[in-house]
């Protein structure tokens, strides 16, 4: 008897069909993957499997079976049995899915204490040593201090102690990397796959990252608008996709190892350079010299920059790359102007400048708080135009109208608001708002980190046409090193506020000096899964050394 | 832990600096008030002769800013004044002496803390259950029949005036059904049991008024909470619902309630002036309105600095109990 | 003039430090007979008296009281030279010895007044009383630390204008002769038929030298009355007092004293003082109240139930609400005007206002309507119940405004249902038919008295009540139309800034007279000649209705206070 | 009527920075779907509508607030209204009021108008400064913000009713006592409101538009006025809902206390000092203002829940499966 059997699931938020006749088995210790972008329901039916939609107003249609447990038709009591004990579940955000008022030992323990009848201080043992389990040093102690003194990392691995407590026979995973860092989320997945061979337990991951998929399962279900596009074996479907959208997919997937496309590799300066041959010094637009920045106050002042030099030349692309905490934000403010650094300086044309430099534009990063919600696009967008002074109001729509059709959209979209557009369209009218006042740098900060694959191709393939167009000027700082090695000339890798190593992107890339920049390049997820397996047995080595 | 004698600190400073500025506020402002004090004080047949000795005696023709050094130096190190037949001392945290009564302020207000303190108190224990298991109730019950029948008993007792609810609650109870003594001030020390028999009704008067705030933060707050990440966690764990409201929401709604029930026994010792009056209480409240028609400057500064006092102290401690109870907030 | 504490309602109304209670009487033509609650109506010695009350006993030092006839509570422990005689009605008016053996021997022209004290005298402690205690009691009250008594002594003494008190002037007043211990003489600087009464205020109470502490005094003054303080909590706001052994019946003929303590208990809401009496339940059946009265509500509800109505006494006290005219001020400068507004004014609205006909009685006179006042009853401009429009605008239209006229009515903002704005509208809505629009403005409490006292700033038409400090035309009619009493620069009470030479004579001839009844006949007559100058239009006096504990006996209510006289009181 | 409610209010109201709701039209959608607050709409606009037509509704009835009517009242029982119910009768809608006799239903209406009109005008007073301070002190540096937070904390720690009192008591007579009381209110009551408008603003000031607007090279103003006002618009409104009503029962307060609106004009506060004691005597005199007091504040705060909920998405979308926000990310914020 299989361990999840799900047939003809639908599921539907008001006229909203999130799940639109979904059926799939899982089989003991298998471990599947639904992979799919945002809005495609994915993560809908992992609630569904936990019978999580009861008492939310949603309609749930067909049957689903989980360890026995006919979800569909369970009382509740037989529903609170099943979770955790049979079937347990890990959210996507760590920082928020922990009771911030209790020690983390004691949120464990009262869990185990719901499906076993012990004492208090046996399950709070029990605590301790599932806590050990998932690597957690001195796990006694560390099981009574609170959630906000865990890291990220750290609080994802109590959120899978807690569902190892009562030794699950299904172990569902909702995007459970997706708010990590590229190398925290490489030990979590290991994690995972260590566990799946101790215990056996299935595994139902959902993620929308197909390099995370291709680690750590078996069979592959690509999902999109509810339905199933495609399903197999993981080798079969990454290998050689049969349907397009998978092979669209894919192909949108940016590729660490590979060098930048030729399409989207910046033609030549109209003046004809070869791209190694050194840059001449007069077309250095900015640069910045022994940057420092401190944030916070006293005693718990950190240094967010600690003194950074870097050069930006007409037309090229330096992307910066660095994991949550590096200082990457910091540094992108400073070199437009937003913040004032404690240090150093800030050189544009070749004089110090200071504030805000209307040659030097940014792009935000969260598509929903980087538009005013109140004020229609087109005049977020002729914001630069009017505080420049430009009073006529023909001439005014006439060039936003311009600016919207050159990223993409239409100009008759100038009297909509932000909230009728999508995440990837909204980000276009980011770029537009940016390019209204003729800069000649562009600092983009994580511009495609919250789009789907898809969109984030698109967006940076426009990126790279104004680029071109222009001869712009542009900073890329990302955490994905995949994307950033398509955009980049040249590339500089940041650790707790200093550059550790930078160069040009195929040799950062290709052959890494500094051990950071290797253990970085290590932990990117492969696509193929025999390279995905021989980097695991890499980083387990490394990780003993 | 050093952050925390850092903050009491500054708060300690900010008070201080807060109250001075009341202080010199009141001043300016009772300064203004029309009415003669000397002639209030000596009588209304007095002749102008007998006024001028009067306002001689208090020290009433000297310039605002001479009778404001007094009062401070009376702060920091007393001062001393005749009873006629003796010189007497008034020790350091001296408010002067009242133009009525010739009593020292501080004993007026020592004498009347321990009535609105007790009113106060015994009030925010019953506004605190009240509030907070309404509030409870109608965010476990939300959109039934319950939160609505809670929500609008609530709001009627913050609609009505304490005045009227105080008054037809005492007619009814203590007049015609008897269930209880007409309230009078009876000191905890001497008899608690007939303290707090006779204490019961202004407390409900209050705790009426107030309780509709608490029903509707913790409401709110409940609500706010339930939305949570966390909550959802314990609901895939199979942790009954039950436990999750008592154990999870409601400790994580009860940082702002804290918050605001200490911010509202501050400004209550001075605003419970109406509870006071009604039920006859001789609190700091109903002497400072005393104070305020006779114009009587000393007890009105001494009373509004000490009101002003516990606002300031019941803000600190709520800050206090909101970072114990949620390790998160860092004290500024 | 005295402010009454009759504050119907509301702390906010505090009166300015007067203690006088206005009461309830047992007498009155048309009101049933109360004379004391059912049962075996003999009173016993014995049981506690409580006293509920709004304001509290404030400085209770003998020098500071503003008493009429020493007050209720102060005159359990202050006894004085004379006092009032403790009789129901009129016979209530009359003044008697207490401390003294007589009410006082004058000289030829009443300059001068002996007085001899009773033997056997003795403080709480025992000590004997001295005459020279008597004259020390009255020396401090001219302190500027003990101020708020009434002000005749410093008028009448000689040479006293200017005198400081015994703390800062040492040689003390030497209009005082203290020639043995028992005998003391009072020089006047003018004739005072009517000195025993003043002799009856709390200023005539003797106080030890050794043992006056100044103002701290009022905490434990020492008593020559049937009972001594025991508690004073809080400046009067809770006081006990305990029978004082030294005190005894055969010094004192007036005080019976029956209860064995009194607890005075103030500070309480004026509603929940009525509401505890009409319950009567445990300590409440045995308590009365010396400032509060049954307001328009209550009275509805009491009047109903025969039980509790039974338990109201009715009192009648020397006082006079009224509208004052500033002839100074136009229009009101023309006698026309004034004449017109007495013809218009509707007397009945202003009674409801007040609390209606059980709480107020329309006066046409200004004396009150009591024979110790010498009162002959007049209505010199004949308005009728609700007031004569036709003749006001007759007289506007002699007067020159034959389309009416806009005038400012002032009044005070406090709710003492006398000045307050509920009356004040009450006449807005009279004189309107009478085609006189009339805009209101109210003032501050403090704000108000100090505008109407004051020659500079006082208004050409307001609200204002007087009452009598004793049952004589004199303290009523002197302070306001004698001429001589006008202030300049200080607080001023001769309203109608009358200076009339042969009104002046009138008043200096009364004073002269020792025999009270010829006098109270000689003020009824002045009463009514000035009062055809109508610098005032007479409004009501009011009646006082009060309720006691179901277990009171004795209740006994003059016409000089209008109180119940806790002093007769019995609980057992 | 004491400042609890306005303090809870300013917890309660910590909105989503970032509603993603604009325009008038989202907002009318939802407050349509929301019964509770339609009703209290209604019954809102219904009680603005009568004080604004008191003269018009009491020509109907043929009576105004300040004529006396003595014989309508037994004068030797205290002036209680003769006839059932409060002498209710054709001309005489709701009876008069005992000890004057005036007619109680123009009253009602009259001081309805006068308390309503205090209490909004107060608390457009309050919204005013809270709004000024409030954004000065978050865009000031950090002296100024220390100034005004200091100067804000001095005024949630002076004792309303007391500063009242002294004001009431110094201006002089001849100013118009219902614009005194609006600017007593107005002035001492306001520093909760700056209190919330500062953090708020804060919220904001962080927000990636307005560091945009930064970059498009507007200055702090027009950045304040543009981008941040709109901002604030939200949780203002939720809270002036709720100061409304608070500000009524204040007035009503200083009725009671003897300062508040001086008779003839009558006023809610006014007529409940008065009619507390009548309890027994003449039930309908204390019933009918207390009726009218108890559903203007019920309907006001009603409706500013209802307002609250339209304007801010979060609270709209809690209700679909528990996807709230992320508050502890949000605090955690990347560097």
């Amino acid at each position: 008897m299989s361990l999840v059997q799900v047939t003809d699931l639908t599921v539907e938020f008001g006229d909203l069909k999130a799940v639109d006749g979904l059926s799939f088995t899982l089989e003991q210790g298998a471990a599947l993957a639904l992979v799919g972008e945002s809005g495609s329901g994915k993560s809908t039916v992992a609630s569904a499997l936990l019978g999580l939609h009861n008492g939310t107003g949603a309609r749930v249609g067909g049957a689903i079976e989980v360890a026995g447990t006919a979800v569909h038709e369970a009382s509740d009591d037989e529903l609170r049995r099943l979770r955790g004990a049979k079937a347990a579940m890990v959210f996507q955000d760590p920082l928020s899915s922990l009771d911030p008022y209790y020690a983390i030992g004691d949120q464990i323990a009262e869990v185990y204490r719901v499906h076993t009848r012990v004492s208090r201080r046996a399950a709070r043992a029990r605590a301790a040593e599932v806590l050990d389990r998932v690597g957690i040093a001195d796990a006694r102690r560390r099981s009574r201090s609170r959630p906000h003194e865990f890291s990220g990392g750290m609080r994802q691995r109590a959120l899978i102690a807690m569902a190892l407590a009562c030794e699950p026979d299904l172990l569902i995973a909702d995007e459970p990397t997706t708010a990590l860092d590229v190398t925290v989320q490489a030990q979590i997945l290991d994690l995972l796959h260590t566990l799946r061979e101790e215990t056996g337990m299935g595994l139902l991951l959902v993620t929308h990252d197909v390099g995370v998929a291709a680690e750590s399962v078996d069979e592959v279900l690509v999902m999109r608008h509810g339905r199933v596009v495609e399903h197999g074996p993981v080798a079969e479907v990454l290998g050689s996709p049969v349907e397009a959208y998978t092979r669209g997919l894919l192909a949108a997937v940016p590729r660490v190892d590979a060098p930048r496309a030729a399409s989207e590799a910046p033609a030549p300066a109209d003046d004809a350079q070869d791209v190694t041959q050194e840059a001449t010094d007069v077309d250095i637009v900015l640069e910045a010299t022994g940057l420092r920045r401190e944030l916070g106050r006293g005693k718990k002042a950190v240094t967010a920059v600690d003194d950074v030099s870097l050069t930006i030349r007409r037309g090229e692309t330096l992307g910066v790359v660095g994991e949550s905490g590096s200082g990457k934000t910091t540094l992108g403010r400073m070199l437009v102007g937003l913040l004032e650094p404690t240090g150093g300086e800030v050189r544009y044309d070749g004089h110090p400048r200071v504030g805000v430099n209307p040659a030097v534009q940014m792009v935000f990063q969260d598509p929903v708080s980087s538009l005013n919600p109140r004020r229609s696009v087109g005049e977020s967008i002729a914001d630069p135009l009017r505080a420049r002074g430009e009073r006529d109001e023909r001439k005014i729509r006439g060039r936003v109208s311009e600016l919207l059709e050159r990223v993409g959209l239409e100009g008759a979209h100038y009297d909509r608001y932000p909230h009728e557009f999508s995440g990837g369209q909204r980000q276009r009218v980011g770029i537009a708002r940016a390019l209204a006042a003729d800069p000649r740098v562009i600092v983009c900060d994580e511009p495609v980190s919250a789009l789907d694959v898809t969109t984030q191709a698109q967006v940076v393939a426009l990126l790279g046409e104004l680029q071109r167009e222009l001869g712009l000027a542009l900073v890329f700082v990302a955490h994905d090193l995949a994307v950033v090695r398509q955009v980049s000339d040249r590339v500089a890798v940041m650790r707790r506020g200093r550059i550790v190593e930078s160069g040009s992107a195929d040799e950062v890339y290709d052959n890494p000096q500094d051990p950071y920049t290797k253990q970085l390049l290590a932990a990117v997820p492969a696509l193929d899964p025999q390279v995905a397996a021989r980097r695991r047995a890499a980083r387990r080595e490394l990780a003993a050394a | 832990m050093s952050g925390f004698g850092g903050f009491l600190l500054r708060r300690l400073v900010g008070a201080v600096i807060t109250l001075l500025a009341i202080s010199v506020l009141v001043y300016v402002v009772f300064y203004a008030t029309p009415g003669n004090v000397a002639q209030i004080t000596c009588g209304p047949r007095c002749s102008p002769e007998q006024v001028r000795q009067v306002a001689e005696q208090l020290k009433l023709d000297d310039p605002l800013y001479l009778r404001y050094w007094h009062f401070l130096v009376g702060l920091i190190a007393g001062q001393d004044y005749s009873t006629g037949t003796s010189v007497a001392h008034c020790s350091a945290p001296c408010l002067g002496l009242s133009y009525q009564s010739d009593q020292q302020v501080l004993d007026i207000i020592l004498a009347k803390l321990p009535v609105s303190l007790s009113l106060v108190l015994g009030a925010m224990v019953l506004w605190l259950i009240l509030g907070v298991g309404t509030g409870v109730l109608s965010a476990w019950r939300r959109g039934r029949f319950t939160e609505r029948l809670l929500t609008g008993l609530t709001l009627a007792g913050w609609a009505t005036p304490v005045f009227v609810i105080g008054l037809v609650l005492m007619i009814v109870v203590c007049g015609e059904l008897r269930l209880l003594p007409f309230p009078q001030y009876v000191r905890l020390t001497d008899d608690p049991e007939q303290w707090a028999w006779n204490l019961l009704l202004p407390w409900l008067s209050l705790a009426l008024i107030e309780a509709a705030a608490f029903a509707r933060m913790t409401r709110a707050s409940m609500l706010e909470t339930l939305a949570e990440d966390h909550i959802r966690t314990f609901r895939a764990y199979g942790v009954a619902e039950r436990t999750i409201v008592v154990r999870h929401a409601l400790r994580g709604a009860l940082a702002p309630v804290i918050a605001l029930n200490a911010n509202n026994v501050g400004s209550a010792i001075g605003g419970a002036v109406l509870t006071e009056t009604l039920f006859g209480l001789p609190g700091i409240g109903q002497e400072l309105v005393h104070a305020v028609n006779v114009v009587d400057l000393p007890v009105v500064v001494g009373m509004v600095l000490v009101i002003g006092f516990f606002v300031v102290l019941a803000n600190a401690v709520a800050d206090v109990l909101y970072a114990v109870a949620d390790r998160r907030v860092v004290l500024t | 003039m005295r402010q009454p504490s009759s504050r119907a309602r509301r702390v906010a109304a505090a009166s300015v430090g007067l203690v006088l209670a206005a009461g309830a009487a047992a007498c009155g033509p048309k009101d049933n007979d109360a004379k004391g609650s059912g049962g075996d109506s003999t009173p016993h010695k014995g049981g506690t008296l409580t006293v509920l009350n709004s304001n509290p006993q404030e400085n209770f030092d003998p020098a500071r009281l503003y008493t009429s006839g020493g007050g209720n509570v102060p005159s359990l422990v202050f006894r004085t030279l004379t006092t009032r005689n403790r009789e129901n009605g009129a016979a209530g008016a009359k003044v008697v010895p207490d401390l003294a053996t007589d009410t006082g021997r004058p000289n030829k022209d009443a300059t001068v007044w002996t007085y001899t004290l009773k033997k056997g005298l003795k403080y709480e402690d025992g000590t004997p009383i001295t005459s020279a205690d008597i004259k020390y009691g009255i020396e401090r009250s001219f302190a500027p630390e003990l101020s708020g008594g009434a002000p005749y002594l410093r008028d009448w003494l000689v040479g006293a204008a200017n005198y400081q008190g015994p703390y800062k002037d040492k040689k003390g007043l030497t209009a005082i002769e203290t020639p043995d211990a028992r005998t003391i003489v009072f020089h006047l600087d003018k004739p005072e038929g009517e000195f025993p009464y003043l002799a009856t205020q709390t200023q005539f109470t003797p106080v030890p030298k050794a043992k006056d502490t100044g103002t701290k005094y009022a905490e434990h003054p020492i008593s020559s009355g049937p009972y001594k303080v025991v508690k004073n909590e809080n400046n009067g706001e809770h006081i006990v007092l305990e029978r004082n052994t030294y005190w005894s019946t055969a010094t004192d003929a007036e005080r019976k004293a029956y209860p064995d303590k009194v607890d005075v208990k103030s500070g309480l809401d004026s509603s929940v003082i009525n509401q505890r009496l009409s319950a009567s339940q445990g300590s409440d059946a045995t308590a009365v109240t010396t400032d509060t009265n049954l307001g328009p509500a209550e009275l509805a509800k009491v009047t109903g139930d025969k039980e509790l109505a039974s338990r109201v006494g009715t009192g009648h006290f020397g006082y006079t609400n009224y509208i004052a005219f500033n002839p100074t001020v136009k229009p009101f400068n023309n006698i026309k005007v004034r004449q017109a507004i007495s013809y218009a004014v509707d007397r009945s609205s202003v009674i409801n206002a007040a609390g209606g006909s059980a709480l107020a009685e329309a006066a046409t006179t200004y004396l009150p309507n009591q024979k110790s006042f010498g009162y002959e009853p007049y209505d010199l401009f004949p308005a009728g119940e609700t007031g004569n429009p036709a003749k006001a605008k007759e007289l506007l239209k002699e007067a020159g405004y034959p389309n009416g006229l806009t005038v400012t009515l002032t009044h005070s903002n406090a709710k003492d249902f006398e000045t307050s704005p509920e009356i004040a509208t009450a006449l807005q809505d009279a004189l309107k038919k009478a085609g006189i629009t009339v805009k209101l403005q109210g003032l501050e409490e403090n704000d108000y008295s100090d505008t109407i006292h004051s020659v500079k700033t006082e208004p050409g038409f307001f609200l204002a009540h007087w009452g009598a400090d004793w049952p004589s035309g004199g303290p009523f009619l002197a302070p306001i139309f004698d001429g001589r009493q006008i202030v300049k620069d200080g607080a001023n009470f001769n309203t109608g800034l009358l200076n009339d030479k042969s009104v002046n004579a009138e008043i200096d001839a009364i004073n002269k007279l020792t025999d009270l009844d010829a006098a109270a006949k000689r003020w009824g007559a002045l009463d009514k000649k000035i009062g055809e100058q109508a610098l005032t239009v007479p409004l009501f006096h009011p009646v006082y209705k009060r309720l006691v504990g179901k277990d009171i006996k004795n209740v006994v209510i003059s016409d000089w206070t209008g109180v119940l006289d806790i002093s007769q009181v019995a609980v057992k | 009527m004491s400042e609890a409610l306005v303090a809870a209010e300013a917890a309660g109201t910590g909105t989503e920075p970032v509603p993603a709701a604009s325009g008038a039209r989202q907002f009318w959608r939802r407050l349509r779907t929301q019964r509770a607050a339609l009703v209290a709409a209604v019954v809102v606009a219904l009680l603005v509508l009568v004080a604004v037509a008191a003269p018009l509704l009491t020509a109907i009835e043929g009576q105004d607030p300040t004529t006396y009517h003595p014989s309508l009242i037994d004068s030797a029982r205290g002036g209680v209204p003769i006839g059932s119910f409060g002498g209710i009768s054709g001309d005489h809608w709701l009876g008069v009021e005992p000890q004057t006799g005036r007619d109680l239903f123009a009253r009602l209406v009259y001081g309805a108008r006068v308390s309503l009109g205090v209490a909004l005008a107060a608390t457009v007073i309050q919204v005013f400064l809270g709004v000024v301070v409030g954004v000065a002190a978050a865009l000031g540096t950090g002296w100024v913000d220390q100034l005004l937070s200091r100067l804000t904390d001095i005024f949630v720690a002076l004792p309303l009713m007391i500063m009242s009192l002294a004001l009431l008591a110094i201006v002089p007579a001849s100013f118009p006592r219902p614009v005194l009381v609006t600017l007593v209110i107005g002035f001492t009551a306001w520093g909760n409101i700056s209190k919330v408008v500062r953090a708020q603003t804060l919220t904001l000031k962080g927000l990636d538009y307005v560091s945009a607007a930064r970059l498009s090279g507007w200055g702090t103003w027009r950045i304040a006025r543009r981008e941040l006002l709109p901002g604030l618009a939200a949780p203002v409104i939720t809270y002036a809902a709720i100061l409304v009503p608070v500000n009524i029962s204040v007035e009503a307060a200083l009725s009671f206390l003897g300062v508040g609106v001086k008779p003839p004009t009558p006023s809610s506060g006014q007529m409940l000092t008065a009619a507390d004691v009548w309890y027994q005597a003449a039930p309908q005199y204390l019933l009918l203002p207390a009726g009218a007091l108890f559903i203007t504040v019920l309907a006001l705060t009603v409706l500013g829940d209802g307002v609250r909920i339209a304007l801010d998405p979060r609270a709209a979308s809690r209700l679909s499966a528990g996807t709230g926000r992320k508050r502890e990310a949000r605090k955690e914020g990347t560097a």
